[in-house]
């Protein structure tokens, strides 16, 4: 059943249209994620659905009731704000009160809420403080408070950890997705951080330019990738391209170059004409070094990472041809590999892993063999 | 600590010459330099206010008289105090500067704050209205005045025109002759000239309130009403406690609006027409001073104690 | 029900805009009048008449005052933002003792009031020979503008982030080249405020102005007005009163309606924060 | 005769318009006869700022103006820094002004300035309407009243809603103790404080005088008039919204002008008196010119000074800009009577003009002036009756009239 | 040889010292990081260093001479800033040129300079822009240009990435060690984001409340931390620690218990007395689902997190009795490993992998066997 519904909603500040005639159904109980870069309107969307901004075309449902005309106090969504918003002059108490009050709700009642979230979130020591005498974690744990003690229909997160340092980020994280189940509720949850959409989210939304690029489950968007744009954009390292070219081989099958020497062969539904460039991706943590691989990527080590528990290296490809442009791929190995700056090095890897996407950027179907 | 027993122990060269050091603090000190910037101001202030203002201290305890300022004059103690605390026009002319400064200062608050909430709003043609409301700031007081006492004549003021046509009132009310109306009609042109600067103030303050605080406040609540008690007035009080200092100071030593309307008149002149009159036209000298550092005194103290009175708010938001 | 609150609203900003305006409106009614027609109430002048205006713009003295007007307060301006930015940087960003009470000091000037100095300065005034000039007017008005002038750009300078300040610091700024060479070109909107707020606040001034100057060609604007009379002493000439003073006050809306959005801004983080 | 050296003069005369213009060619014809240049500076429109302006000067001993043109009510407060006429003019020349304005300018057996142009309260009505229902001028204040009264209700009745009686300068400042003194006066209330110095002012006829007058605000006077002074005045009569006013005789020529409602309706009388055949009385108002003790030409400006406030000069002045002569004399020259023929009446008025308690008072008459103003206008508003307020005046001038030596 | 050296340096404000009698060496043409959580001291001994807080005690020296009365300016060190701190009114250019000026270099001079900083960060095209006209990324290399055409003998970075996002940061990290080593400079580099220590630095130094904690290479700091709060503070997921109690064995011998049943037995020099609490740190990518490890840990999987390429456990330990707090740990398995939440699940480790705390948290040296 779904609880939230956008139809064909579109969005334009004076002349520029910022979201394009998109639509989207959002679960109930589930936790729907919106990645997408900086700028591409996943914040608008949300604030849409608040009813903080008007859509200027489409309709927005809530519970199967049409929301575009219901001020946003009443449509029964609770926000958490990057910058969490406290009222400042408020204590912790107050600030979620503020709140219950106008909803009416009877002393004790309010009290309830306000004790057991407080309690959820480990803020009951705090309730006397102002904003400014917390430290960020909790901050962001009263804002979430705010959200909870309304029990909202709907939560809606805007990149709520992205003013926490990393650790704390980690811990949040957690937490967020604890509650979250315990409570069964539904959220949005705007991030560009793509660490807390794979981990949080039960579904993913991938969006580009005010448009939807691509939905379904974290690991689905992960490993099937519908275009190399969604490719990039999930996974840190980034997943390395690498370019190449297509020569049809026989019927469903082809051969695709892209280093001197041995190509890879693989079939395919997809009609292309022979000499097609393309480029073909792998996820660093799908390099090895392993001379047995059917993949292999020459070039010279150019940067070593050592992080303590794994390495990152940064190899500088050899180029089939001078006209051919620099490509440099990271490699997710061991901690304590052995290999130095400017030697050379073979990468290996497994065809299976790795996906073929035409100049325009969409996926071509293709299985390796 | 083994990270101090891998400290080399250099010798501690000899520190550079005294010259260079005082030249080189001469440069960069911050503090020196603070001092010397300091400098224009106070010797500007001291020169221009600092000895005119001692002079006056010295004279308030003197018998002198304006066409004798430079002959001998005798020192008389606390005479003129006295003189001036036992005379009953002084207290008048005192209530009369409160009542004005506070129905005046409270009125263009209230003012000033509807205003730069109006201000605060997105819609066609604001600019248009901010520009219109710094209009009256933008006339000198003296012309302003002018420009009152026409319109609250009696007979071919425009004022009573328009209240009777509008039927506010039967018959042409004299606005400036009884003191009861004349006080409501000297605080309207105060409040009219200076509420745009109320408002500016204001308005920068409520744009300073982070635009996320009201959405989320839009989510907690339905009612604007509340919205604009529990959030917005909390957060911008600093900023009207500045804006009322700076209005009160002005309106405490409301001057030349009191002598164009209405001229010296003891019940209902303020302290510096009271001032004024002591100093210019009756050529007491020593009293008008004394009268001068009451009222300094007066606002000083007042001053001292509202900034004291608003110090927590300020630490608040 | 959006429909009653737009029309609502728009109602009250005409409030607004009504009572701000109205009374310019009217002195430019009367400026137009003339005769016993200035003893009538018309809400548009059924015959108007340029006369006063001509009156007054072939007094020469008035024009002259006008440029008076225009030459101090700029000077005012000019000078009180020059040493005020100085200060201002001590006052925001060195930590020094005695800070606070040079800042208190600087306030309590403006607690005095105005009748309290003028015979201590006009006798400086004369000492200085500066008795009857347009730069001895210039200097008094320091006295009027400095203390919030210091204010305002104190409260700004505070604004500009430290980091700025000791970026310049390693590149090898002394104070000087920071306060001119980083921070001037930051302040412009704290300088468009604080410099029409001195501008005006000189340009009305009548005490000093009347006391400290002599000869007509040495008048300013509030003075000319005051001087302004008819064929005899008692006679007050209300039609050229109210053309001049619509003339003079143009400027000053021109003024303002130019530096409308760096006032607001300026004053943000000016007086606001400070 | 001064001969053309170095010397250069500043001379404080009028402000701008009508009056600049003359003292200007009066100054130009001495000029050229002496060929000593004269710097004419125009003062501020409002004697309080003139007066303190002209403190500030003296009292810094300035040399910047050398002639003042002074108020009648300002010797007294001036005059230790006034150069002193009696060495320098004959007693003959001197007989020639009229006594009370010569009186008004000697302080302590100096005369400190002489008399240029003279002025007094004079009685404006509304011949029209007086023709109109058949009344004559009154004589007295009492029938002043109920004349006014009679019109006003007949006017409303037939319209004209906004008539009123009587305006005159009820605003608090110099101007309404003029308006008193004359009410005063002309019962024979005195003149506030008396020239041996002693107050009076709290006496029954005065009393009574100021009662009357106060019991028409709000009847025939239009309340407003509490915050009129000459201007506001003439606008209300001007506009035929008053019977009568009380103003000064420059009135005459701006209400007969082009445009003006009541043009060639008005007439000018003199002042109505307390009793039948009691005094009528006009305050003496008016100018004078005197050279400051601080003057680095005194010669050439007493010269001037001479020159100015001779017979001739002042006739010019009358002629062109009908300023009333000092000079008794003129009032019966024909070429002046030509151009006003007002001055037939204005004669008596100005010759037995009451002066104001300045020259007695002396540096403290501002502070008497003031004093007396606001207790008067208490009574007129209504704010306090007229016997406590002339009771508390009395006390306050008594506080400090020194012993009635000031 | 030394390049920066701190000798008993100490730093109040006001009353309150927040750097306590530190020494320090930094060698030169190496990039030392100091890590710490916020408020240990990091920037102000760094601005102590730069001369922008002067030392309260202590000397400090650049290339063996003692700056402590040099003005900043003069003591050649290039600091670039958290928030970059460029002059908003001059364009880059300008910004670079400034500094130089007041070298008083001659013209020519200065401009070669700026033209070959401009070349190495790639900002020659945008030279003549405003900062506001540039993205984070750009503003980022024309604050390190500023410091750069000065060629000062120290470069000093003040948490120069934390106002970039995720993606831009990783890009800028490998920007800046490349650029370092090809110039070969000192730097002295402050972060709290524990990859950016770890991958840039030659050498590290934990701090903590304004006191040296540990210093040393990244990975001998990661592996053998020497307390508590620096095994915590490095990796991220952050190390485990689940308490347990000694057992005294046989001469230098010991077992360590911490759940049910069997301890581990292992040899130390040093000395306690039998039933110390003590805590053991296992970091999340020692534990593996492997039966056949000595160390195991049975517990109740609470969260999973999927990251692509990896997935991190959650595991609340079974209490050895109700008395004992609640511990939970984190593993970090493979992306496609199977487990459910709320299923009970064994993790192993290898017992050479994990370090002995005592309560007051330095290490006990031990070697498992
Ligand atoms: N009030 C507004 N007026 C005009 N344009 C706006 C407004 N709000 C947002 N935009 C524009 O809409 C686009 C999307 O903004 P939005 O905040 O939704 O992006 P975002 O995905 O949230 O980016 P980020 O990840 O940085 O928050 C941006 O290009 C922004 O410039
Ligand atoms: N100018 C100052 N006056 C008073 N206290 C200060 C000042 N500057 C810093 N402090 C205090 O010194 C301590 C250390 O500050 P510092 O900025 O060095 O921490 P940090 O390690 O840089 O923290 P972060 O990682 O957040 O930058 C903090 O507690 C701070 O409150
Ligand atoms: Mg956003
Ligand atoms: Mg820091």
């Amino acid at each position: 059943m779904a609880s939230v519904v956008l139809r064909n909603i579109a969005k334009k500040f004076g002349k520029v249209e910022i979201v394009h005639d998109l639509s989207l159904v959002v679960e109930s109980n589930a936790l729907t994620v919106f990645v997408g870069p900086s700028g591409c309107g996943k914040s608008t969307i949300l604030r849409c659905i608040a009813g903080l901004e008007e859509v200027s075309s489409g309709d927005v449902f809530i519970d199967n009731v049409r929301v575009n005309d219901v001020v946003p106090f009443k449509r029964g969504v609770g926000m958490v704000f990057q910058s969490y918003a406290l009222y400042p002059h408020m204590n912790v108490y107050e600030n979620m009160r503020f709140g219950l009050l106008s909803l009416g709700l009877p002393k004790a009642e309010i009290h309830a809420r306000i004790e057991k979230a407080a309690e959820i979130l480990a803020l009951t020591p705090y309730l006397q403080r102002k904003p400014k005498q917390l430290s960020g974690g909790q901050r962001q744990r009263v804002a979430m408070g705010r959200a909870l003690v309304r029990q909202p229909k709907v939560f809606l997160f805007d990149e709520p950890l992205s003013n926490l340092d990393a650790a704390l980020r980690t811990k949040m994280r957690v937490e967020i997705a604890r509650l979250r189940k315990s409570l069964g509720a539904t959220a949005i949850y705007v991030t560009h951080d793509q660490v807390e959409a794979m981990t949080l989210a039960d579904k993913i939304v991938v969006l580009r330019a005010g448009r939807i690029e691509q939905q379904g489950s974290p690991l689905d968007v992960y490993h099937n990738p519908v275009n190399r744009f969604v490719a990039s954009f999930l996974g840190s390292p980034a997943m390395n391209f690498v370019p190449g070219r297509l020569r049809s081989g026989g019927a469903k099958s082809a051969q695709l170059e892209f280093q001197k020497g041995n190509p890879l062969e693989f079939s395919t539904n997809a009609s292309f004409q022979s000499g097609t460039e393309v480029e073909f991706g792998i996820r660093p943590e799908h390099l090895t070094i392993n001379p047995d691989l059917r993949g292999q990527l020459q070039g010279k080590v150019f940067a070593v990472e050592k992080l303590g528990d794994q390495a990152l290296v940064h190899l500088m490809l050899d180029r089939a041809n001078d006209s051919q442009a620099e490509t440099t791929v990271v490699a997710r190995l061991p901690w304590d590999m052995k290999c130095e700056v400017d030697t050379d090095l073979s990468l290996g890897f497994d065809p299976d892993r790795c996906h073929l996407f035409e100049s325009h950027g969409t996926r071509l179907e293709s299985s390796f063999h | 600590m083994e990270a101090t027993a891998s400290v080399p122990v250099f010798p501690i060269d000899r520190p550079a010459s005294a010259f260079k050091r005082w030249q080189q603090w001469l440069l960069y000190s911050r503090v020196f330099w603070a001092w010397v910037f300091l400098a224009p101001t106070l010797i500007t202030l001291v020169l221009v206010a600092g000895r005119p203002l001692l002079g006056t201290f010295y004279l308030s305890f003197t018998d002198a008289e304006l066409l004798t300022l430079d002959d001998s004059v005798t020192w008389v103690g606390f005479k003129n105090y006295a003189a001036i605390l036992s005379d009953p026009d002084w207290w008048v002319a005192l209530r009369n500067t409160l009542v004005f400064s506070f129905l005046s200062v409270v009125l263009e608050t209230l003012l000033g704050l509807g205003i730069a909430l109006v201000l605060n709003e997105e819609f066609r043609g604001r600019s248009f209205l901010r520009a219109a409301v710094l209009v009256p700031w933008a006339i000198p007081t003296v012309i302003s005045a002018k420009m009152w006492t026409w319109m609250y004549n009696d007979m071919y003021g425009v004022i009573n025109a328009g209240f009777m046509a509008l039927g506010l009132t039967s018959e042409p009310v004299a606005w400036l002759s009884s003191p009861s109306t004349a006080m409501f009609a000297l605080v309207m042109v105060d409040v009219w000239k200076t509420t745009p600067f109320m408002a500016l103030l204001i308005l920068a303050g409520l744009q300073l309130i982070p635009k996320d605080v009201y959405e989320a406040a839009k989510l907690d609540s339905g009612s604007p009403f509340r919205i604009f008690f529990k959030i917005t007035l909390p957060l911008i009080q600093p900023t009207i406690a500045i804006a009322v200092i700076f209005r009160a100071l002005d309106a405490l030593r409301v001057f030349d609006l009191f002598y164009v309307l209405i001229g010296s008149k003891v019940d209902t002149g303020t302290v510096t027409i009271y001032a004024r009159q002591r100093l210019m036209e009756f050529q007491e000298f020593g009293v008008g001073s004394a009268a001068s550092v009451l009222i300094f005194l007066f606002i000083g103290s007042f001053t001292l104690l509202y900034l004291w009175a608003v110090r927590p708010q300020r630490d608040e938001a | 029900m959006k429909w009653v609150g737009k029309i609502a609203f728009y109602f009250l900003v005409t409030l607004i805009v009504f009572y701000a305006v109205f009374p310019f409106y009217w002195a430019v009614v009367t400026s137009l009048k003339n005769g016993a027609d200035l003893f009538k109430v018309e809400w548009i002048p059924t015959s108007p008449t340029l006369v006063n205006y001509r009156s007054i713009l072939t007094t020469d003295s008035f024009l002259q005052s006008v440029l008076n007007s225009v030459l101090v307060a700029g000077a005012t301006s000019l000078f009180a933002l020059l040493i005020a930015i100085l200060s201002s940087y001590s006052l925001s960003r060195v930590r020094f003792r005695g800070r606070s009470l040079v800042l208190l000091t600087i306030l309590s000037v403006s607690m005095f009031p105005q009748i309290a100095v003028l015979s201590g300065m006009f006798e400086l005034i004369r000492w200085l020979g500066l008795y009857n000039t347009l730069s001895g007017l210039t200097f008094c008005y320091m006295a009027l503008v400095l203390p919030f002038t210091v204010w305002v750009m104190r409260g700004f300078m505070k604004s500009i982030p430290k980091e700025l300040e000791e970026a310049a610091i390693l590149d090898g700024c002394g104070p000087t080249r920071i306060v001119f060479q980083v921070f001037f070109p930051l302040m412009k909107p704290a300088l468009a405020t604080t410099g029409l707020l001195a501008f005006i606040a000189a340009w009305n001034e009548f005490l000093f102005a009347l006391t400290f100057t002599l000869s007509s060609d040495k008048r300013t604007v509030p003075v000319a007005i005051a001087m302004l009379s008819g064929g005899s002493q008692f006679e007050l000439p209300w039609g050229n009163i109210m053309a001049a003073s619509v003339i003079v006050t143009l400027p000053l809306i021109g003024l303002v309606l130019i530096f409308q959005k760096h006032i607001v801004s300026g004053l943000t983080s000016g007086a606001v924060k400070g | 005769q001064p001969t053309a050296n170095a010397a250069e003069l500043t001379i404080s005369c009028g402000s701008n318009g009508l009056e600049r213009q003359i003292c200007q060619s009066g100054i130009d014809a001495w000029s050229k006869k002496t060929g000593v240049p004269v710097k004419v500076f125009s003062s501020p429109n409002d004697s309080n700022d003139r007066l303190a302006l002209y403190q500030q000067l003296l009292g810094a001993k300035s040399a910047d103006i050398d002639i003042y043109q002074i108020d009648v009510v300002w010797p007294g407060i001036l005059a230790k820094h006034l150069l002193d006429f009696e060495t320098q003019v004959s007693a003959k020349e001197v007989s020639e002004h009229i006594k009370g304005a010569i009186a008004n300018n000697r302080v302590d057996k100096r005369l400190v300035a002489l008399p240029w142009f003279t002025d007094g309260g004079v009685l404006y009505y509304r011949a029209d309407l007086l023709k109109k229902y058949g009344l004559s001028v009154p004589s007295t204040w009492e029938e002043m009243g109920s004349v006014a009264k009679v019109i006003m209700d007949k006017e409303r009745a037939s319209g004209a809603t906004d008539t009123w009686g009587y305006v005159y300068q009820g605003r608090a400042y110099e101007g309404l103790t003029c308006n008193a003194l004359e009410w005063v006066a002309s019962f024979g209330g005195g003149s506030v404080v008396e020239p041996d110095g002693k107050v009076s002012i709290n006496n029954p006829k005065a009393l009574k005088a100021i009662d009357l007058i106060a019991s028409w605000t709000g009847s025939i006077v239009p309340p407003g008039t509490l915050s009129y002074s000459e201007e506001e005045a003439r606008g209300a009569f001007q506009t035929g919204k008053a019977v009568f006013m009380r103003n000064w005789p420059y009135a005459w020529a701006l209400l007969n002008s082009e445009g003006s409602t009541v043009k060639g309706k008005v007439g000018m009388a003199p002042l109505p008196s307390g009793e039948k055949k009691g005094p009528r009385a006009a305050t003496l108002g008016g100018w004078s010119l005197a050279v400051s003790a601080y003057s680095k030409a005194p010669k050439e400006a007493v010269d001037l000074v001479r020159y100015l406030t001779s017979a001739e000069e002042q006739k010019r002045r009358a002629i062109e800009g009908s300023f009333n002569p000092t000079r008794f004399a003129l009032y019966d020259n024909k070429e002046v009577l030509a151009k006003n023929p007002l001055f037939k009446d204005l004669k008596a008025v100005f010759l037995n003009a009451v002066p104001r308690p300045a020259g007695k008072t002396g540096a403290k008459y501002n502070r008497v002036s003031a004093d007396f103003w606001n207790a008067v206008h208490q009574a007129l508003s209504g704010t306090e009756k007229a016997g406590p307020s002339l009771k508390r005046l009395e006390e306050k001038l008594t506080s400090y009239s020194n012993g009635g030596n000031w």
